[in-house]
């Protein structure tokens, strides 16, 4: 075997599609660029599949079951639903999970998910990162106490994840939460919610969506008369939710730890290398945008983990576990990512066995009516509040899957 | 004692505090149950027509949606595309008949059922193979369709108006009187019944079985597309649509299988029920009620009339 | 015309009485003040034109229509409104105007049915199909199997009934009815759609099953040789009202049921 | 009633006065239930051609293969050709058939039950062109003929009487004008003075508009007193067949088919059951 | 001449009544099973994990379903809910008594969705068809809110969601992570092995019966004295019972933990179709539809790939999603055409024609 088998998993089908094919065409265009311009990774080709799973946990773990026999070296499920179910497997089949910024947030916690990796921030991270916004914005965060903030989130773990944080926020900082959860089965059909937000008149409004979701939020935030200006989000929407508004989407506002454009020198190359020959899915003004930067910065990792991994071991061939490995010493620092032709587009970060998420800064951005404008230095999230949660979150996780292996593999050190 | 106060007397109490908002809530009430009944009525209306529940009106209403917003962003004219997209629709209507139903005349209900879920996959597929799978904006300018908002000042407190709801409002009532009107007073439209009541018997009067199916899918076809653009100038237009071909299950059996009429009914209560229970009942248990609601809106309903509000009695004889 | 062999009919043999019932629907009267009595063994049977309640009254009488006035005294106990399961477990079984049998079970099963009352296993036992459940199992498709040898249709014994002919169908219903031991056996119909010979047939039965089990049966009919070779007693319905009753003689010349029934005389 | 029989002998009559022929078809059900053996059939202009034979013989398979209802039960005629007005049909729909002029009232009623009888009459009239006078016109006819319909008129058909039904299913047949009847056992469930009535029809339609009619019927008196000529069906192939008053001397028929052995009928009483019983069982 | 009938006579009616009456079918059962069972030896990860286990657990919940909508004619759009039902109460068992043989649990679990069934079969004495089917989506819809919103369910895990404890059988892993792919399989299919079994018992005697009257006529079963109530709420009860198992058994024999999600709407009328299209009324179509609306559709996955290469037809996985989505329906309809009562009876007919061999009828 001479190649390296990266399998991603992608929907570009089902209610999902909207946000999931931006993303796994910037995921494979990647790379398929780095394949392209420097013939896979250290001198490695990669076999980049797709396998589609339609956001769907039945089908998703089928993908699993059928990548597996190949030696995948890392594993993106792209949905939470999909991630629970791998975590288990993956420390048996010894197969590394990047489910980046999403997933179970107890993963973070490298000696208990020796196989898990979420960087570069997790839900709490996100949370913390918004309410200090809110804050500032406010004149500091003792400016909150009776403030009303409402929280529109998917009714389902990955929506209600959050809560725990907020609600104990709340009550420190002295302001009112009011939760607004949307069934999955009602993304496009929001009014209910939305008239709950007339009624409430919260100050503001934190968003936790994905898919449709997104964009209908901002439709009905728009047609309701919400000021966009207080509508917050964490890191999903994208282009398409915020246009889907129209011109009243103008000042809507979300989290964001990377990079939007072309102008980098890497997305110059996968223009010039994959998009202009044709070997993209992405129509040519998608690229760049923000669910398609996401994506690279999905494969960014990989790549990097997959190097690093040849590093490590000396292979060139390298496994699911050397991935592993190259994935806690991830170290992209500013002059790490200038050599990848990113030059600032995003935060340096770097993993270790203990730490395998990073936590990371995110910024604030904002739409404009035609495109996202950062409007905010990296806003660091509150660490010691989100290590609470963490903590807890493991033991409990620990706790309840009695059996739950301990961690084994060794440690290495970031070269 | 506290929590019977909260469940019976605060909600009320609101009610009578803030007039506006209960106004408003009534509003999108009303405003979601047309639409809901614009989904509702192109069940009803293959149900009526040929007693086949048919499970691919979600996908549908995307169909035509995604065909027409298609055309346009090809280049088509607006006008020409609605034009073009109904032409589709027909198209599909005859495909319908000749591939699926007509080999499967006289089969039990649930079998069509589960022919027009088959359906429902081959339609998932192609539109996606076709379309593909990133949502799109439905194009109301282009079709003229109202835009804007006015909000008034009543009973004390701002209301809004959408321009487009009251559009959509106008237009599910037009399309209803008319097929009331159809169903019960045409030579077609009692034939409709008779298939939908025995295929043997209706083949053995003469009844052709092949255009009545084409005339009724074709037409629940325009109601798919009409049903298509008014959500789609709303929540946009995308395969996630189909899911909210969901809610149109307890609109339809609220005001039962087989009353036009029934549809807009049955639209309306839930509509209105679902969002009056989860703006002042919701928050009591957390919210997002209104998943439910409706089912249990329509099955309360259905324990005091068993065939819906308006549906043909049940025949129990022996 | 029949043997003269009743040993024990008089008044107080009476089975089931209809005392001045009444039926609506919304405007319709299907039935007007009707009284009759059944008497234990005899066969009587239920005449009239179509549409003059006939099918209702049965339906009365086993508690799937429920009168508007009047009542029913059953084996002396008065019912109002009883629900038909618990008619059946009082001993009424009946057979139905327009078929109506278990249409993809085959002719045992249905027959089987028949005889789910007198089945008392329990669930667990089933589960397993052991010990009681298989015993009573087999016990029950013995009886079963002699009904279906006594209707002389072993050849059919494994046929989904939805396949055979009209018929047999009816036959079946018949055995269907038998298997629930009634008191009271209401047959509806049974020879319509029937060639003479399969009538003879029919019409054997159930003389046997009036004969040797003593079954109390009501008939409606409209071939009126059958009627009249038949029953004991006749009861003439029009429009929902009772124009005649007495023995087929007596029925055959009244001059009303002439005129509104039977056009010219038989 | 005598004379009809002897004007419009079938002896003779040259195939283009069929109206309807039947040749040799096999039928399958379910395409494992053979059903029909090879049954031939000629139904001349203006005749009425009664199907007699046991329960179960196919009486009603070969109504129904005549006028392509089989493929709703999934059953299909594999041999055989059927010819309607000199053309053959087997591959045309039922509707279209009905156009032709060719309608059959299903055994069993089959009313629509949700329509009023008044709708379902006007159902009947489907597959007219004429004016709605005409139409209305007719449904004044058929209350005429049976009374009590018009009495009914405005119920849900579902809920009216077995025999207010089985009017209703011949009324809305006789709606579409035809020139041929299939009647499944018209008689069935009906009072002796409506099944009086409805041959009484038969007869009307027959004389006065050349309706020929192709009657399945288990009232075998009825059916030789009316009919010209008759087939005997037994387990899926014609045993017998004959004009009517032939039939009707037959000793065969006499004893099962009318009852009348030896001279006079019998009492149902003093049926015994040593008959033929293995008639029963090919 | 494999497959006859003729020489084999019954002599009492208990042998009359087996399920298998002839001794070719016995024999085809017995090596089906044996090599069910082979397969747990020489089957890869893939097809125990991904195809088999899967496959058993819908053919499970399918026999659930069917004995309600198919045997007593009662439609149901709520059986992803009542699976549900069966995966949480069996979560909050184990957890509680963990020492406890898991697969007690499991058993025990489907009582807790038998009773859930039974209430919401409740609406059924005065609800029919597809009216019947809004209880059962109230149901549906209900329970899942549930799910989400009872953090008790899921032991307050900050997840959300259920996950999977280890849990061993005579000390071999046969719940959590490092439970075997091979342990799973066997463990799932004794199970549906001996729930099948009891099905299928229980079909064939008086309660089968009833319930078939129940479908084919309700009002003249209650004529003959049959409680139409009870038959119901038993048929309910029943049903929900196996869908509870199933659900149960996909939880943490298959998935392993799984988020409230799977046992959504889809779910219920994935279960449906696999149902009709198995046939209604047979627990053989019950397998038999599994494995169409499962299997089908991953083996088309893993062919179309392959059949479109040779043409130099590279195409992207969404596509072939697209082509999946399109060939299923399209095969859907083709069954239903073939045979409207479903891939059972189908098999059935096979068989006769091989009854008759050579001859076609
Ligand atoms: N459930 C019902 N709702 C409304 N009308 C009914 C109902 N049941 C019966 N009827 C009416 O009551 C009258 C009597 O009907 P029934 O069925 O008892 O007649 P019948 O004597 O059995 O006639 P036939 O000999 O034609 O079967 C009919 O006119 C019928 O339309
Ligand atoms: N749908 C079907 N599927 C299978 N077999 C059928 C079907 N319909 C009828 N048969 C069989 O075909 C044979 C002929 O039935 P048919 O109904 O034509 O008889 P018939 O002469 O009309 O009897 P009857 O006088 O009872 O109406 C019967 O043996 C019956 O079992
Ligand atoms: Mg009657
Ligand atoms: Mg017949």
């Amino acid at each position: 075997q001479d190649s390296i088998y990266v399998p991603l998993f992608t929907y570009r089908t089902g209610p999902f599609a909207g946000s999931g094919m931006h993303i796994a065409d910037g995921m494979h265009d990647y790379l398929e660029m780095l394949n392209q311009r420097d013939g896979g990774i250290g001198g490695v080709k990669l076999v980049i599949e797709e396998c589609e799973t339609g956001y769907d946990t039945k089908k998703g773990v089928e993908c699993y079951e059928a990548v597996k026999g190949k030696n995948p070296v890392i594993v993106n499920p792209w949905s939470t639903g999909i991630t629970l179910p791998l975590i288990p497997r993956a420390a048996v089949d010894k197969i590394p999970i990047l489910s980046m910024a999403y997933g179970l947030s107890a993963s973070a916690r490298g000696d208990i998910f020796p196989w898990v990796f979420n960087p570069p921030s997790t839900y709490w991270d996100g949370m913390s990162m918004i309410i200090k916004y809110i804050g500032d914005k406010e004149g500091g965060l003792d400016k909150l106490k009776g403030k009303k903030i409402g929280f529109l989130h998917l009714d389902a773990s990955f929506g209600k994840e959050p809560i725990p944080l907020l609600e104990e926020l709340s009550k420190e900082l002295g302001f009112e939460v009011k939760l607004y959860p949307v069934a999955a089965q009602d993304m496009q059909n929001q009014s209910s919610q939305w008239l709950s937000v007339r009624r409430d008149r919260p100050d503001y409004m934190i968003m936790w969506g994905w898919g449709s979701m997104n964009g209908g939020a901002i439709k009905e935030a728009v047609r309701s008369g919400y000021p966009m200006d207080k509508f917050l989000s964490v890191w999903w929407p994208g282009e398409d939710d915020a246009r889907s508004g129209g011109a009243g989407a103008k000042g809507f506002k979300m989290l964001n730890w990377h990079g939007v454009g072309t102008t980098y020198p890497a997305l110059q190359d996968i223009m010039k290398n994959v998009v202009d020959k044709g070997l993209s899915k992405a129509s040519k003004e998608k690229v760049g945008e923000l669910l398609y930067n996401r994506g690279v910065y999905n494969s960014l990792l990989i790549a990097e983990a997959i190097a690093n991994a040849q590093k490590l071991t000396g292979k060139k061939v390298v496994t699911g576990e050397d991935v592993r490995r190259g994935m806690e010493t991830i170290k992209l620092d500013p002059a790490r990512l200038k050599a990848l032709g990113l030059e600032g587009f995003a935060d340096e970060i770097a993993l270790s066995c203990v730490d395998h998420n990073g936590h990371r800064p995110a910024f604030m951005q904002e739409w404009d009516g035609s495109k996202w404008v950062k409007i905010s230095d990296p806003i660091a999230p509150m660490g010691d509040r989100v290590r609470a949660q963490l903590e807890a979150a493991a033991k409990d996780y620990a706790e309840k899957n009695a059996g739950w292996p301990k961690r084994a593999e060794a440690c290495d050190k970031a070269s | 004692m506290d929590i019977l106060y909260k469940a019976f007397v605060e909600p009320f109490l609101f009610m009578s505090e803030a007039p506006d908002l209960l106004l408003q809530t009534l509003w999108e009430g009303l405003v979601s149950g047309v639409l809901y009944a614009l989904i509702a009525l192109g069940f009803v209306l293959i149900f009526k027509a040929s007693g086949v529940f048919n499970f691919a009106q979600g996908i549908m209403v995307v169909f035509a949606a995604l065909t027409l917003v298609g055309l346009y962003e090809k280049g088509v004219p607006a006008l020409l595309a609605l034009l073009l997209t109904a032409g589709v629709m027909l198209l599909l209507a005859i495909a319908v008949e000749r591939i699926v139903l007509r080999p499967l005349v006289n089969q039990p209900d649930i079998i069509l059922f589960m022919a027009t879920f088959g359906l429902t996959y081959f339609l998932v597929g192609l539109g996606e193979l076709v379309f593909g799978g990133s949502p799109k904006e439905m194009i109301a300018d282009a079709l003229y369709l109202p835009q804007g908002t006015t909000e008034l000042t009543l009973l004390g407190g701002p209301v809004r108006f959408q321009h487009l709801d009251i559009a959509a409002a106008v237009i599910a009532s037009i399309i209803i009187a008319a097929l009331a009107v159809f169903f019960s007073r045409t030579r077609i439209g009692r034939a409709l019944r008779a298939v939908a009541d025995s295929h043997k018997a209706a083949l053995s009067v003469g009844i052709s079985l092949n255009q009545i199916w084409v005339i009724v899918w074709f037409a629940a076809g325009i109601v798919a597309l009409v049903a298509g653009i008014m959500w789609g100038a709303r929540s946009g237009v995308s395969f996630s649509l189909q899911i909210i071909a969901l809610k149109a299950l307890p609109v339809l059996i609220l005001g039962g299988f087989t009353s036009v009429p029934g549809a807009i009914i049955g639209g309306l209560i839930v509509g209105v029920g679902e969002k009056v229970g989860e703006f002042y009942w919701g928050p009591l248990v957390g919210g997002g009620i209104d998943t439910w609601l409706a089912y249990v809106i329509a099955l309360l309903f259905l324990l005091y009339r068993p065939q819906g509000l308006f549906g043909e009695r049940i025949i129990e004889r022996i | 015309m029949r043997p003269p062999l009743q040993p024990n009919r008089d008044t107080d043999n009476t089975l089931l009485a209809v005392e001045n019932v009444s039926l609506r629907f919304g405007g319709v009267k299907a039935l007007t003040g009707v009284s009759f009595d059944i008497r234990k063994g005899e066969i009587r049977a239920i005449i009239g034109p179509n549409g003059a309640g006939k099918t209702s009254m049965l339906n009365c009488i086993n508690g799937f229509y429920h009168p508007t006035d009047g009542r029913i005294i059953f084996k002396g106990e008065m019912r109002r409104k009883m629900r038909p399961h618990v008619a059946a477990r009082g001993g009424i079984a009946r057979t139905f105007q327009n078929v109506a049998l278990f249409k993809s079970m085959s002719t045992l099963d249905n027959i089987m049915v028949g005889r789910s009352l007198k089945m008392k296993a329990g669930f667990f036992w089933q589960l397993l199909r052991y010990g009681p459940a298989i015993e009573e199992e087999v016990a029950h498709r013995k009886v079963v199997e002699d009904i279906i040898d006594f209707l002389q249709i072993p050849h059919i014994r494994r046929t989904p009934v939805g396949r055979l002919p009209y018929g047999l169908q009816k036959r079946v219903e018949l055995g269907r009815a038998l298997a629930m031991e009634p008191d009271l056996l209401l047959l509806d119909e049974p020879m319509a759609g029937m060639n003479l010979e399969e009538k003879e047939d029919m019409a054997r039965f159930i003389i046997e099953v009036n004969q040797q089990f003593g079954t109390t049966v009501a008939l409606i009919e409209h071939d009126m040789s059958v009627v009249m070779d038949l029953s004991d007693r006749v009861v003439v319905l029009e429009y929902g009202r009772k124009i005649a009753d007495g023995t087929p003689e007596q029925v055959k010349s009244d001059a009303r049921v002439i005129d509104a029934y039977l056009g010219v005389a038989h | 009633m005598e004379q009809t029989t002897q004007t419009t002998g079938i002896n003779g009559v040259g195939t283009e006065d069929l109206v309807l022929s039947v040749n040799n078809i096999e039928v399958i059900y379910d395409h494992v239930i053979l059903v029909l053996k090879g049954v031939s059939l000629n139904v001349e202009r203006g005749g009425i051609v009664a199907l007699l034979g046991a329960n179960g013989a196919g009486k009603t398979t070969t109504l129904k293969a005549i006028s392509n209802l089989l493929h709703a039960e999934r059953g299909e005629v594999t041999k055989g050709s059927i010819t309607f007005e000199g053309q053959r049909v087997d591959q045309l729909s039922p509707n279209e058939l009905v156009r032709r002029g060719c309608i059959q009232v299903l055994e069993g009623r089959h009313c629509f039950g949700h329509l009023t009888i008044e709708e379902n009459l006007l159902t009947g009239a489907f597959t007219r062109r004429d004016s709605n006078a005409a139409i209305w016109r007719d449904v004044e006819a058929i209350y005429e003929y049976f009374p009590r319909l018009k009495q009914r008129r405005n119920a849900m058909a579902g809920y009216t009487s077995g025999g207010e039904q089985q009017m209703c299913a011949i009324g809305r047949a006789m709606m579409s004008r035809p020139t041929m009847i299939l009647l499944d056992e018209p008689s069935m469930g009906l009072a002796p003075q409506i099944v009086e009535e409805i041959f009484e029809i038969v007869r009307k339609l027959n004389e006065s508009e050349r309706v020929s009619f192709l009657l399945a019927e288990q009232n075998t008196n009825m059916a030789l007193k009316y009919a010209t000529y008759g087939y005997i069906l037994e387990t899926g192939r014609v045993v017998m067949d004959g004009p009517a008053t032939m039939l009707r001397e037959n000793e065969d028929v006499k004893e099962f088919y009318l009852g009348v052995s030896e001279g006079s009928r019998k009492s149902f009483r003093e049926v015994k059951s040593y008959k033929r019983r293995k008639r029963w069982l090919s | 001449m494999l497959y006859r009938e003729a020489g084999q006579f019954k002599t009492t009616y208990f042998s009359d009544m087996a399920v298998f009456r002839l001794r070719e079918d016995r024999t085809g059962l017995a090596v089906v099973v044996v090599a069910a069972y082979g397969l747990a030896f020489v089957g890869t990860d893939f097809l125990l994990q991904a195809v088999l286990i899967p496959f058993l657990v819908f053919s499970l919940a399918a026999i659930g379903l069917n004995i309600l909508t198919g045997y007593a004619g009662q439609l149901s759009l709520g059986t992803g809910a009542f699976m549900g039902v069966g995966a949480y109460s069996c979560y909050k068992l184990m957890t509680a008594f963990p020492d406890v043989n898991v697969i007690i649990w499991i058993l025990v679990s489907g009582l807790f969705s038998a009773a859930v069934g039974a209430l919401f079969g409740l609406p059924s004495l005065r609800i029919k068809g597809f009216y019947l089917a809004v209880a059962t989506l109230a149901a549906q819809f209900f329970l899942q809110w549930c799910f989400i919103r009872v953090p008790w369910l899921v032991n307050y895990n900050v997840s959300g969601a259920l996950d999977a404890p280890l849990r061993t059988v005579f000390s071999i892993p046969v719940v959590g992570a490092t439970a075997t792919s091979q342990a799973r399989y066997i463990v799932v299919l004794t199970l549906v092995i001996a729930l099948t079994w009891l099905a299928s018992n229980l079909v064939r005697g008086r309660i089968g019966r009833m319930w078939i009257a129940v479908r084919d006529m309700d009002l003249a079963a209650e004529l003959i004295g049959i409680r139409p109530l009870q038959t119901k709420l038993l048929a309910f009860a029943v049903s929900s019972y196996y869908c509870g198992v199933a659900g149960a058994l996909m939880v943490f024999l298959w998935y392993g933990g799984a988020e409230y999600d799977v046992f959504n709407i889809n779910q219920s009328f994935f279960i449906l179709f696999m149902v009709i299209i198995g046939g209604l009324g047979s627990l053989i179509g019950s397998f038999f539809g599994a494995a169409l609306i499962f299997i089908m559709p991953i083996l088309l996955g893993i062919i179309l790939p392959a059949l479109l290469v040779p043409f130099g037809l590279s195409i992207g996985a969404e596509t072939i999603e697209h082509l999946r989505f399109m060939i299923v329906g399209a095969l859907i309809i083709f069954f239903l055409i073939v045979e409207p009562h479903g891939l059972a009876r189908l098999w059935q007919i096979g068989k006769q024609k091989l009854l008759v061999w050579p001859f076609p009828y």
